[in-house]
């Protein structure tokens, strides 16, 4: 466990006469949203006739057109790897399902081919819609086989069954950094 | 452990004193004092191997760390089981185990209950110093025997397993090859771990280095639940535990009963168990099992429920009962429960009177014997049905040959057979019973799988598993023990006392037992032999019920 | 001090391995007279008890103290085995006693089982020695024929029965509870103590194992007396004994001196000082289980028992290997850890695994590839694997590795630190975490 | 009089229109005016042909989706309330509408041509009681919910729009007793007087604190934030708990329709109604010299649209409020209204009194 630290407000200092008031809070708080409105729509009206184009009126980001691009940390939809002999990681040690808060992963695990290699999983299974998207699993791989960086986040699926990801599905997609952003470019887009 | 009178001497471990009888061994003596010390080549039922070096302790006086397992208590001695230093060899000895020890643990179906993962964890809890490659056996996981998997690499040579061949199954297959760091057991030469106890070093074994068959890779151990429970397979009434998982179906095939390991009681099979009754319990997850109460007309069997079949069966035995011509029989099986024997044997006798029981103990498994534990008759409960009288010794009990007699003589109306497979049995058995079953009017079985006898049967009674169902059996010597209702009867399923005394209502009968221990209460007050017993009596350990020995 | 002439004037004396040249030298008189005058048991064990001579196999333990531990009200077999299986490195007296002199162990043979009441002898001598083997076979042969052993010895009405057994080269099986294994047919693996063999040996009964040197002195101490044999060497380590020095000395070979004679002047007087006049660098006392002496250490010490404990070395099997300037001293403890990763038993821990570890840390540090940090592992090793183990072959591999790295360490770190120390450092940066 | 009927049915028909329109298109200014407010877009996302306009079809849409989802009713026994209640609501929301004078009276041919649909003596008073009217649309569709939850949100509904009603009430009473009449054609009027020559005489000018309160009172009595206790649809749950569909959305519908009219009573009490300062019936006229001559047509045209704007202003800052302040707790909420805003309306009474006392003495 990292240290939490806890921002401590004093709550023993006496309120001042303005403050009990209430009103002149009331106003202050007023001013603030109401600047913003004025500035943002000042800024709406030049961009509409094409001027000050850099600051935008408003910081959203029109999703589907643009892609905000990924923190390097961003847990995106699982994928299995493969080592560099094409061979799936994934060794079926069950650590995952074990690990899992939404029971959402189901392994059944059989004997690999190569006697040397123990175990296999024979059917991986994660039910989308079911992941909290924690990482854990991702976190307890002895084998580093499952990773959450595959830059596949637009899950969504007309039925239950087509959340449901069984391992061809799994193995196939693999990491795609192009919307992967380190965090130092991260910081200088969106600080 | 003779029956003499031993000394006591007077110990004083972690600065308390304690009082053992003279001859203990340290680790043993603590550990009834609640000091678990860590061992791995130890086993209480094996010679002692000294090998581990896990289980040092300090002793006052003694220059060495001395092993406990070896080390006897004496008047006197002073132990420290968990100072610093005994503290520092155990890690130090940790270190050594998992030198050359592969640690992949995650494929290891030991992980979880592993005493080298719990110590580590406990003791240990290092970071690796270790640069150099490991020593690398010569082969990775291959198998040894019928049910057994060697995997060397994760040996930590305890010996236990090359004991257990030596000591207890006698059999030898086992030995110790090479020496050093290249050290690795193996069977010897031409030989294959095969003898009737085979799977017992899976479970002597402390880490993964030896491996059930049947139970690789089906599930993780920290998936299971465990139960007590008494095994079905011989006379001899073996304590298991039944080792299950239900909230994961699709793991083991979807079998909700994993594994069965023996469970220790000195009374009856010491740790042990033989390989047959260790994989007796397929059939209760089988695909094969009756799921509920079916009546067959016309050649067509279809699920009625509960009430309609017990109807049914009432009245056909009712008619049965009322012809004067023909007489009814009941096929009672000694691997049913106690309580299941007793309310055949009263329902019929109250509801039915005249109603002739038949008893056979004819199983279809082969009558293996020999002095460790696997006795000739395959059944639970024989012992059980002698107690009640139920043994064709007496003379109102037919035996099989005598029923068959009867039924191609066409005196039998009904036939109600509980578990038997009469026609699935040696053909000194079962020889002619076929088309015997074809002859009887009437064919009522209850039975957990479909077989042969049940496909002639009119009317079919879903019966629970033994590990669906609380009862009790008794076994070769008299010793009655209880076995645990582990889980749900499968769909429809009922325990059979509960099908027995529903029947015995369906013909008129009012017979209220909530549960089987009420049924046990019962027959405690009614039969002699089992007079004084109780559930809470009998315990997890048996208990010998008092005609036995007569 | 000069050397002394009690086993080895055997060596000098031609054909001396036939009875018949055995006896003109006055052979067989000691046992003749034990068993003539009927010498009851406890006669024969407390002369030796004051003779004070030790086990001379490397342990030291008091041979007569040990006699004295087979319980005398024994019903069943009681059995002398003698320890032949001289494997030690750098030790090779045995194999000199038992090829010029194979007649005065069998007259300690004799004397020894009289003692006990053993009826039949067995020799475990090393596989390798074939010709020592040949040597003993004849002698026995000699000796049954003779009416010296076999049975009604000296028509005494004795009868004792010799077997030769050949070890199949098992570095382990000189240690004595292993050596019992081997001999009832197992794998050659020491037993747990308690029992002591003295109480449960060989197959389950009283059993004593003695070394060769020790049972060949025992004869003469019978015959010139004990007080004479316990006068020859110093105070508290009476006797001679017989020192095989090794390596690079100009006259290597087996030695024969009374206790206390300062390790200088065999190396520097009997041994004809070091090869090509070279400086002295260190010195092994006693086969390569003892800690190592340096140059400095070797010159000040005595050969006995207590001196060398008291710089806490050991006298071991006398097997004295001495290294000139020129010697590697990390190439020697390689091949010494070597040596014992490979003949670990493997039945205990501690050693099984730790032997092989210490070996491959050695074996990298040989090849460039060390670091600091791996002297202090292997340091720490070595007192992991030290006392923890069933038989002292754990305390015999811990020994050298503790010394050599204590003693020569400027010459280990030289070579350690050559290496890459990335590894290291890496493990370094976890132990921090 | 078949021509006043026309007349009035004309007026009528265009202020209803007009009030729905702009409800309508408040339900789009909220989302913009918040979003904007809060570094947003907002809606903007639905098109025709492509063509988005800033998200103004998202009225269309919403519309569409209102009366396109499924309507679920719960079983009740009140069925017929349960279907009603809504639109009981929206009814006497509008009906406040009656009395509202958004232009001055113009006299053509004969006919009085005003944008007003009725001008009775008691005007506001009727104003007043069409809004305390619609708690019944609330109340009902609580009740005949048959669900706790939205019963209990129908009494913290009921219990509310009391309170506040009172105060609101009361905070009229000042500007009336200087106004000398309920007449809301003639408070209008009255407000055209200038100070001094050049500050109009709005209400607000001579009675800051009463607008004050009835801004407040009055963005409680349309249940917005932070006075949503009644809905408070995030977790609470209100008194439409129920309702789905154009139900539902008739009760929405109602709280922007409630918003207009408290807007439009604001700035006919206090804000000088559709006055224009120096706006005479010449033209702009300043100290008595004219600025900018013009036609009474023009004249009024300004007017409505002048009422129009400082609506949008009023609209303005009770959204501006709503989207600032977190919403009261309950006691907080009844604390304000009883101990606090109603001693202060009476107070503002009591001393607006004395005030005219010693001006007349």
């Amino acid at each position: 466990m990292g240290n939490i630290t806890v921002k401590k407000i004093d709550t023993s200092r006496p309120m001042t006469f303005l403050e009990r008031i209430y009103i002149w809070e009331i106003l202050r708080g007023l001013w603030i949203t109401n600047r913003h409105f004025v500035v943002n729509m000042f800024f709406h009206i030049l961009n509409l006739f094409g001027i000050k184009t850099k600051r935008k009126g408003a910081v959203t980001i029109q999703y589907p057109e643009e892609h905000r691009g990924w923190h390097r940390r961003l847990r995106t939809r699982h994928y299995l790897a493969r080592r560099e002999d094409d061979s799936p990681r994934c060794v079926g040690c069950m650590m995952c399902e074990t690990v899992c808060p939404a029971n959402c992963i189901y392994i059944v695990a059989h004997d690999h081919p190569d006697p040397n290699v123990e175990k296999q999983a024979d059917k991986f299974t994660i039910d989308m819609g079911k992941c909290v998207y924690c990482g854990f699993c991702v976190e307890v791989c002895p084998e580093d086989a499952i990773r959450m960086d595959s830059g596949h986040l637009e899950i969504c699926s007309y039925t239950r069954e087509d959340m449901i990801y069984h391992i061809d599905r799994l193995l196939e997609q693999h990491h795609d950094p192009s919307d992967y952003k380190n965090h130092e470019e991260w910081m200088e887009e969106y600080p | 452990m003779s029956g003499k009178e031993k000394k006591t001497v007077k110990t004083v471990i972690d600065g308390k004193e304690y009082a053992f009888p003279q001859g203990t061994t340290i680790l043993e003596a603590a550990k009834s004092v609640g000091i678990e010390i860590p061992h791995f080549c130890y086993h209480p039922g094996l010679s002692i191997a000294g090998a581990c070096r896990m289980c040092l302790v300090e002793i006052e006086k003694m220059p060495k760390l001395q092993i406990s397992c070896h080390m006897t208590v004496d008047d006197g001695m002073v132990i420290h089981t968990n100072n610093e230093r005994v503290k520092k060899a155990r890690k130090a000895m940790l270190e050594f185990h998992l030198v050359n020890h592969p640690l992949d643990c995650p494929v290891c179906d030991q992980g979880g209950e592993c005493n080298l993962q719990i110590y580590y964890m406990m003791h240990g809890n290092y970071i690796s110093r270790l640069r150099e490659n490991k020593v690398k056996k010569t082969k990775k996981a291959f198998q040894i025997g019928p049910h057994v998997m060697l995997d060397q690499e994760r040996c930590v040579l305890c010996s236990r397993c090359v004991r257990f061949c030596q000591e207890i199954s006698k059999s030898n297959e086992l030995g110790i090859f090479q020496r050093g760091d290249r050290e690795e057991i193996d069977v010897f030469p031409d030989m294959q771990l095969n003898s009737p106890y085979s799977a017992n070093v899976v479970d002597i074994c402390p880490v993964g280095a030896l491996l059930d068959k049947d139970f690789r890779f089906k599930t993780r151990a920290w998936y299971l639940e465990s139960a007590d429970s008494i095994c079905p397979r011989c006379s001899r009434g073996c304590n298991i535990e039944i080792h299950y998982n239900l909230n994961r179906p699709w793991k083991n095939e979807g079998r909700r009963l994993a594994r069965l390991k023996p469970r220790c009681n000195l009374e009856v099979n010491d740790w042990w168990v033989c390989d047959e009754g260790r994989y007796s319990f397929k059939f209760i997850d089988d695909d094969n099992r009756i799921e509920g109460p079916l009546v067959r007309t016309d050649g067509k069997a279809r699920n009625t429920g509960f009430k309609e079949a017990l109807e049914l069966a009432a009245e056909s035995l009712r008619n049965s009962a009322a012809s004067t011509d023909v007489e009814i029989a009941v096929l009672v099986s000694p691997r049913a429960a106690n309580e299941e024997l007793y309310l055949l044997k009263h329902v019929f006798s109250e509801q039915l009177p005249g109603t002739r029981l038949v008893f056979s103990s004819a199983t279809p498994f082969e009558p293996t014997e020999d002095d460790i534990l696997r006795k000739k008759d395959k059944n639970s409960n024989t012992r059980g049905a002698e107690l009640m009288g139920l043994t064709p010794d007496s003379a109102q009990v037919w035996s099989l040959s005598e029923l068959k007699d009867a039924v191609l003589a066409g005196e039998i109306g009904a036939l109600y057979i509980c578990y038997h497979d009469i026609t699935g049995l040696p053909e000194e058995f079962s020889a002619g019973w076929a088309e015997a079953l074809e002859r009887i009017p009437l064919v009522v079985y209850q039975g957990t799988n479909t077989c042969p006898t049940s496909e002639k049967a009119q009317i079919i009674f879903p019966a629970a598993a033994f590990a669906e169902r609380e009862g009790t059996v008794t076994n070769f010597e008299g010793r009655v023990q209880i076995q645990q209702k582990v889980f749900e009867p499968l769909s429809e399923a009922l325990p059979g006392w509960q099908i027995i005394q529903s029947l015995g209502v369906a013909l008129g009968g009012s017979y209220e037992y909530e549960s089987a221990e009420e049924v046990f209460a019962d027959l405690a007050k009614n039969e002699p032999a089992f007079a004084g017993l109780s559930y809470e009596k009998i315990g997890s350990g048996g208990f010998v019920a008092k005609d036995a020995k007569a | 001090m000069p050397q002394v002439k009690l086993i080895s004037r055997f060596f000098e004396i031609e054909n001396s391995h036939r009875l018949r040249v055995y006896e003109e030298n006055g052979g067989y008189s000691a046992a003749r007279k034990v068993v003539t005058e009927n010498w009851e048991p406890d006669k024969i064990i407390n002369t030796v008890k004051a003779s004070n001579l030790r086990g001379l196999g490397g342990a030291g333990f008091p041979a007569g103290v040990k006699w004295g531990f087979v319980p005398k009200d024994h019903e069943g077999p009681k059995y002398l085995v003698v320890n032949a299986d001289e494997s030690e490195p750098g030790t090779f007296k045995d194999r000199h006693v038992m090829i010029n002199a194979p007649h005065l162990l069998l007259e300690g043979v004799i004397i020894a089982a009289l003692s006990i009441a053993a009826k039949d002898v067995y020799i475990y001598i090393r596989g390798e020695y074939w010709e020592a083997y040949h040597v003993l076979e004849r002698a026995i042969k000699e000796a049954e024929k003779a009416g010296y052993l076999g049975k009604n010895i000296f028509g005494s009405g004795h009868s004792i029965k010799v077997h030769i057994h050949r070890g199949a080269g098992a570095y382990i099986c000189g240690e004595e509870t292993a050596l019992l294994s081997s001999l009832e047919g197992f794998k050659g693996w020491p037993k747990l103590k308690p029992p002591f063999p003295a109480v449960k040996g060989l197959f389950s009964m009283p059993t004593i194992i003695n070394n060769v040197e020790t049972l060949s002195y025992v004869p003469i101490v019978i015959e010139k007396g004990p007080e004479y044999f316990a006068g020859l060497g110093v105070e508290r380590s009476g006797g001679a004994r017989l020192f095989g020095v090794s390596g690079h000395v100009n006259r290597p070979g087996v030695y024969e001196l009374p206790l206390g004679t300062p390790m200088r002047e065999l190396i520097h007087e009997h041994a004809g000082g070091i090869r090509e006049g070279r400086s002295l660098k260190a010195v092994i006392p006693g086969g390569t289980s003892c800690p190592v002496l340096t140059a400095e250490e070797a010159e000040k010490v005595n050969l006995d028992f207590d001196s060398l404990a008291e710089i806490d070395s050991m006298l071991g099997s006398a097997g004295v290997i001495v290294m000139d300037e020129t010697t590697d001293m990390v190439k020697v403890l390689c091949r010494i850890c070597k040596f014992y990763s490979f003949e670990s038993c493997g039945q205990c821990t501690p050693c099984r695994e730790g032997t092989g570890w210490m070996a491959r840390i050695m074996e990298r540090i040989v090849s460039g590839n060390g670091h600091y940090q791996d002297l202090d592992d292997l340091l720490d090793i070595a007192s992991m694997i030290g006392g923890n183990t069933i038989c002292p072959l754990g305390d015999a591999a811990a020994l050298p590795v503790t010394s050599f790295i204590k003693k020569f360490r400027d010459e280990f770190e030289a070579k350690a630190s050559a290496g890459s120390i990335t590894a290291a450092s890496s493990r370094l940066s976890a132990e921090e975490l | 009089m078949l021509g006043e009927l026309i007349l009035k049915t004309i007026i009528i028909v265009v202020v209803v229109n007009t009030v729905l329109a702009f409800g309508g298109f408040l339900t789009w200014v909220e989302r913009k005016q918040s979003a904007v407010m809060q570094d947003r877009i907002g809606a903007n996302r639905a098109s025709i042909l492509g063509l988005r306009l800033w998200g103004l079809f998202h009225i269309l849409s919403d519309g569409i989706k209102m009366f396109a989802k499924e309507e679920f009713i719960p079983r009740t026994d009140h069925r017929k309330l349960f279907l009603v209640a809504p639109f009981i609501a929206w009814f006497f929301a509008l009906m406040g509408f009656a009395v509202i004078p958004f232009s001055n009276t113009l006299h053509v041919a004969g006919y009085e041509l005003s944008l007003q649909i009725a001008n009775p003596q008691i005007g506001i008073l009727f104003a007043f009681a069409m809004m305390g009217m619609t708690i019944y649309g609330l109340v009902l569709g609580g009740w005949a919910s048959n669900n706790n939850y939205a019963l209990l949100g129908a009494m913290r509904g009921a219990a509310q729009m009391i309170s506040y009603e009172i105060a609101l009430a009361a905070a009229v009473v000042g500007p009336l007793i200087v106004y000398h009449t309920l007449n809301m054609q003639e408070i209008v009027l009255w407000q055209a007087k200038l100070w001094g020559g050049w500050l109009p005489l709005w209400g607000i000018v001579v009675q800051p604190l009463a607008f004050f309160l009835f801004i407040t009172a009055g963005a409680a009595g349309t249940k917005r934030v932070p006075f949503d206790l009644p809905e408070g649809e995030s977790e609470i749950i209100g008194f439409n708990l129920e309702y789905s569909s154009m139900r539902f959305g008739a009760f929405m519908f109602t709280d922007f329709v409630e918003k207009i009219l408290v807007s439009c009573l604001a700035v006919t009490v206090f804000l000088g109604g559709w006055q224009v300062p120096f706006l005479t019936e010449n033209g702009f006229v300043f100290r008595g010299e004219t600025l900018l001559a013009l036609s009474p047509l023009v004249i009024w045209l300004i007017q409505p649209a002048a009422f129009f704007l400082k609506v949008c202003v009023v609209i303005y800052v009770l959204m501006l409020v709503r989207w600032t302040l977190p919403r009261f707790r309950y006691d907080q909420l009844m604390h304000l209204g009883w101990k606090i805003m109603l001693p202060l309306a009476f107070a503002n009474i009591v001393i607006t009194g004395f005030v005219l006392l010693v001006l007349k003495a």
